[in-house]
């Protein structure tokens, strides 16, 4: 890789519109997660803003923008005795990893055809430990935004937020590592290739495994259901951004959805064949730029996955009741990480099964490793659940 | 039965050897979104765990026995409303039932059944109520809150057109109901019992093996049956403790000896957050049972007794309760011979069933408190009075 | 061009973020300063294109060896460190001495060698090359890092625990 | 660029370290310090390894992953040891702790 000189433009080509895109589906994922919550609930949820002056509704599609407008004249309120700084920088740097690990997903837009390699990050080796790297700073923004606001919840929320994340961050790596070996590389865009031409790693046994695991503690990691307890409302108010208002708040507000986008684009890359579907054919030469029925088709397949993926975060927002501290951390430590090593180890031996070019053995192997994961983890399960069961009450006549 | 202290668990900070923790002191409320009110925990936290924990309460006093006492015995019905505004009909009733024994009054077989129907409704508003609001304080965002609460209304509904107010129902009246139901109202009435137990059906699919909820209410906040005793605690939470005990079956005030039901209890002496939960499930397929039985059952006729124009007792002194929802509410009342009573006294189920709280807090996560405090059932119009 | 000017904001903000880390009074904004010197250092070895070991040192450094250091801040220094006290040690002057000395020193060689050597124009970092290096001829030091870094772990975890033995044994079980 | 200016940045940094674990008092802060001066290290690995002769053997990648491994080790313990020392001194002042220092 040679570094030739880039101008502006091919930067501002590259970055802007995914700025752009990212942060409209963040607008419309707010309003269809209060649609969809609504519609769980009961209730009917955003229908009166629409147009302005007209009493067109949209289905309410005009709330985000309404909310924006909003947050931007709240009030700005910082406690007395907080550090201004990083009370100040903690939105921003939750938001900055979010928005730069957008330029690490495999999506390819049609503008940037033309770019050279470095402006297209998701072609550098090492992509998916970049991913990584830089989602994990996240947890340093939740730690700087809790202890910055002098506020007993917030700094309780900072604290759980650190230690869950850090926890929930090995399931994570290990359960990519687990791809990363069976393509034999780091680059997004190689392993999307490598799915396009053999199969999405979601339909094997320990690619399932992997994925749930992965999608489990990607929850865990964007703070969402059930595992929302840095913020969780009933306990600490809400945890690390108890104290923000305004302007900042939309910050944070931005940069959960957008880390959510980004966590579920990684694991649309990594288990879900990235931008493969119909009208797709991934050129193996040109490194995961696809040959596509009309320009940016894999974009959208790439994308509707995405919102798969939200949808059932969603979902699970609305339907899950939240977990206890020590409980989250058990179920990272003793249930998430011994069966995603496990799975590795399966993956080792169905690879090499694999190599063998014989469809009996793999079938063979499949069938074994599908069995050894699942029964690995109802033991697990079983182990961890204790004691907890339906109980029968009697009745007095 | 052993000796009725309440011995809370030791909590030691492991000062001398580890590492120097100095403990976090949370002031959970007034304004906090789970504790049911303006009501205060005063927390100590070491790391998540509760070490200490004081409720403070009182941000809600009204001056409501002060009140009574200053006024004639039918004008503070509409306060008895107030107590516990999930409940009013039940605080009626026991308010009713107090100056009935002052004032030998009959009350008419009509109005009795009228009663028992209230009441059970009522019964069936507050579980499912609070219910909701427990998975709620569990995290839930909502979801089982709002089920619950599109079957709280069908029943406001009923209260509305009985009483003509869906909350401040101010229904009774000494020696009777205030007003007959309207035409259609048992019908009515009948058509949404019918339908409750498919809800309910619903409601336990969907909470009562959950996992989550398993693992978050089960061992949590236990309450033993000594203490649960020794305390004064009545109510779901004293069944849910082990001790089989419902005023409907020990008084059988009312015409309750007329109804067949069961009373579900626990056997086993933990008492901690699941028991209290299911106990309040079973309660409401009893309820149903109840109003199944009252809505064959309810005869025609008058609505009122023969009450004297001036309700004007004897010197005398009474005390009546009811087993409302959340425990053992009763009146306490002296007359002196004046239209006012001499003095007025309120046994609140929540105000006593919320002592226990820092026993059963005690060295329990943070998160767990609150999921406590939502199994306790307060409301802190009747904690605070 | 763009990677004179690239050097030397990153050079900037990685000299800054040090100065800021070790002169600053509120450990709490030490260790944040610290963590921008790391990011700083990472961009440069960007600009170098050892970008394996770029995000390493974001993952690593950043996340890991950051949230550590704030956790034994918040663990030993109940006023982080807002207080008047005295921050320099007694031998703060010839500390400066010595270091001033030290880089005169490490100066030395870079001038002596003029001009200097010309950088390889295309060199390919390739992960997989790095890993089958890793795997092939220094696998046997991997293991040894695996071994120190388990070693470690432990080592950390009864040293932070402290003897808590007795306490165990008080408790009836 | 030239390899000369990296070689000054990095002694550059290594002296800030230097300063720093000569002149502050706080034991976390030493250790800031020293993590300055490791990173100041790895920048020549890097940078002598970008303007070698050979850079396809990958020798500084690969003594700089080693020694950030080391690093983190480092710091895990030398974290663990401080909480030790504040266990036994209650301080994490470096001056204070002098039992060893003759009466």
């Amino acid at each position: 890789m040679s570094l030739e000189p880039l101008t502006l433009t091919d930067i501002l080509i590259a970055t802007v519109p995914l700025m752009l895109i990212f942060a409209t589906l963040f607008a419309f994922t707010t309003w269809l997660e209060r649609k969809a919550l609504a519609r769980i609930q009961n209730r009917i949820g955003p229908n009166k803003v629409g147009i302005p002056c007209t009493r067109i509704g949209l289905f309410g599609l005009g709330q985000p923008a309404a909310d924006g407008i909003k947050m931007i004249f709240k009030e700005d309120i910082v406690p007395r005795g907080a550090d201004r700084l990083f009370h100040l920088l903690a939105p921003i740097l939750a938001l900055i990893p979010a928005m730069l690990v957008l330029c690490f997903l495999p999506l390819n837009f049609p503008w940037i055809k033309n770019i050279q390699g470095l402006v297209k990050p998701f072609m550098l080796d090492g992509a998916v430990i970049f991913f990584f790297a830089i989602t994990g700073l996240n947890t340093l923004a939740v730690f700087m935004a809790g202890w910055a606001s002098r506020n007993k919840y917030s700094l309780l929320g900072g604290i759980r937020a650190v230690a869950q994340m850090v926890s929930y961050e090995i399931p994570l790596v290990l359960s990519a590592v687990i791809v990363v070996m069976m393509v034999g590389s780091l680059n997004a865009a190689e392993i999307v290739k490598e799915q396009a031409d053999e199969y999405w790693f979601i339909l094997s046994p320990w690619g399932f495994t992997a994925f749930v695991i992965f999608f489990i503690a990607a929850l865990a990691e964007t703070n969402r259901s059930p595992f929302d307890l840095p913020e969780a409302e009933s306990e600490i108010i809400a945890g690390y951004f108890t104290e923000y208002s305004g302007f900042k708040f939309a910050l944070f507000f931005l940069g959960e959805y957008i880390a959510m986008f980004a966590i579920s684009g990684l694991a649309v890359t990594l288990f879900l064949g990235g931008g493969d579907g119909p009208g797709v054919t991934m050129n193996p030469e040109d490194q995961g730029l696809a040959t596509e029925a009309f320009p940016g088709l894999s974009a959208v397949w790439f994308l509707a996955k995405i919102f798969a993926l939200i949808a059932v975060m969603i979902w699970l927002r609305g339907t899950l009741p939240r977990l206890r501290v020590d409980q989250l951390m058990g179920f990272a430590w003793k249930f998430m990480l011994p069966l995603s090593i496990l799975n590795i180890l399966v993956a080792g031996f169905a690879w090499h099964a694999e190599q063998l070019d014989n469809t009996i053995i793999t079938v063979i192997t499949w069938v074994i490793s599908f069995a050894v994961l699942y029964g690995a983890a109802s033991g697990l399960n079983q182990l961890n659940r204790g004691k907890v069961r339906p109980r029968e009450y009697k009745y007095a006549e | 039965m052993s000796s009725p202290t309440a011995t809370a668990p030791n909590y030691e900070l492991i000062q001398q050897d580890g590492l120097e923790t100095s403990l976090l002191e949370v002031s959970m409320g007034p304004h906090h979104p789970s504790t049911h009110g303006v009501f205060r925990m005063d927390v100590k936290l070491d790391g998540e765990t509760v070490v200490d924990l004081q409720p403070v309460f009182g941000y809600l006093h009204r001056n409501h026995e002060k009140l009574a006492e200053n006024m004639s015995y039918l004008a503070s019905m509409p306060f008895t409303d107030r107590l516990d505004y999930f409940n009013s009909m039940t605080n009626n009733w026991a308010y009713a039932l107090a100056a009935e024994k002052l004032v030998e009054i009959e009350v008419p077989e009509r109005a009795e059944y009228l009663r028992v129907i209230m009441a059970e409704l009522t019964r069936l508003v507050n579980h499912i109520s609070l219910v909701g609001f427990f998975i709620n304080d569990l995290g839930a965002l909502g979801t089982p809150l709002l089920y619950a609460f599109r079957e709280r209304e069908k029943i406001m509904d009923l209260f509305e057109q009985a009483s003509g107010a869906r909350m401040m129902c101010n229904y009774f009246r000494f020696g009777g109901l205030r007003n007959d139901v309207p035409e259609g109202w048992l019908d009515r009435t009948r058509e949404v019992v019918d339908r409750f137990p498919d809800f309910l059906d619903e409601y336990e699919k969907l909470l009562c093996e959950n996992e989550i909820i398993l693992s978050r209410t089960q061992g949590v906040g236990c309450l033993s049956r000594d203490l649960a005793i020794s305390a004064g605690i009545t109510g779901p939470m004293l069944r849910a403790s082990g001790v089989n005990y419902d005023i409907r079956k020990v008084d059988q005030y009312g015409i309750y000896n007329r109804f067949k039901f069961r009373v579900p209890y626990t056997d086993d002496d933990v008492g901690d957050c699941y028991d209290r939960f299911m106990i309040r499930m079973l309660e409401m397929r009893e309820s149903i049972e109840i109003l199944k039985q009252a809505l064959r059952d309810i005869p025609g006729g008058d609505i009122i007794g023969k009450a004297p124009k001036i309700f004007k007792p004897k010197p005398a002194e009474a005390y009546a309760r009811v087993e409302g929802p959340k425990g053992e509410l009763g009146f306490y009342l002296i007359a002196d011979g004046t239209p006012k009573p001499y003095r007025y006294r309120v046994r609140p189920p929540s105000l006593i069933n919320l002592t226990v709280l820092r026993d059963m807090c005690l060295s329990q996560k943070i998160a767990d408190a609150v999921v406590i405090l939502g199994s306790i059932d307060i409301v802190l119009g009747e904690v605070d009075r | 061009m763009n990677e004179v000017v690239a050097f030397w904001i990153l050079s900037v903000i990685a000299v800054f973020g040090a100065l800021v880390a070790v002169r600053k009074r509120n450990l709490i904004h030490g260790v944040f300063a610290l963590l921008v010197f790391f990011a700083g250092l990472s961009g440069l070895f960007l600009l170098l294109l050892a970008e394996f070991i770029a995000a390493v040192q974001v993952l690593v450094y950043i996340g890991a060896v950051g949230i550590l250091l704030l956790f034994a801040i918040m663990l030993t220094e109940r006023v982080t460190g807002d207080d008047d006290r005295r921050v320099t040690s007694r031998g703060w002057f010839w500390g400066l001495v010595v270091t001033a000395a030290v880089f005169v020193v490490l100066l030395l060689p870079a001038i002596q060698q003029l001009p200097p050597p010309k950088a390889a124009q295309t060199i390919d970092p390739s992960v997989k090359e790095l890993g089958h290096k890793l795997m092939n001829p220094y696998v046997v030091t991997l293991e040894v890092l695996a071994l120190l870094l388990t070693a470690a772990l432990i080592g950390a975890v009864t040293a932070a625990q402290g003897v808590r033995m007795p306490k165990e044994e008080d408790s009836p079980e | 660029m030239t390899l000369h200016h990296y070689l000054i940045l990095a002694a550059l940094l290594f002296c800030v370290g230097l300063m720093g674990a000569f002149t502050r008092r706080n034991a976390i802060v030493v250790l800031f310090s020293v993590e300055i001066m490791l990173n100041a290290a790895n920048l020549n690995f890097i940078a002598f390894w970008r303007y070698s002769e050979n850079p396809a053997l990958l020798h500084g990648p690969l003594f700089t992953l080693f020694a950030i491994a080391v690093a983190a080790a480092e710091v895990a313990v030398g974290l663990a040891l401080m909480i030790a020392v504040y266990r036994h001194f209650k301080t994490v002042d470096l001056e204070s702790m002098d039992t060893l220092r003759e009466e």
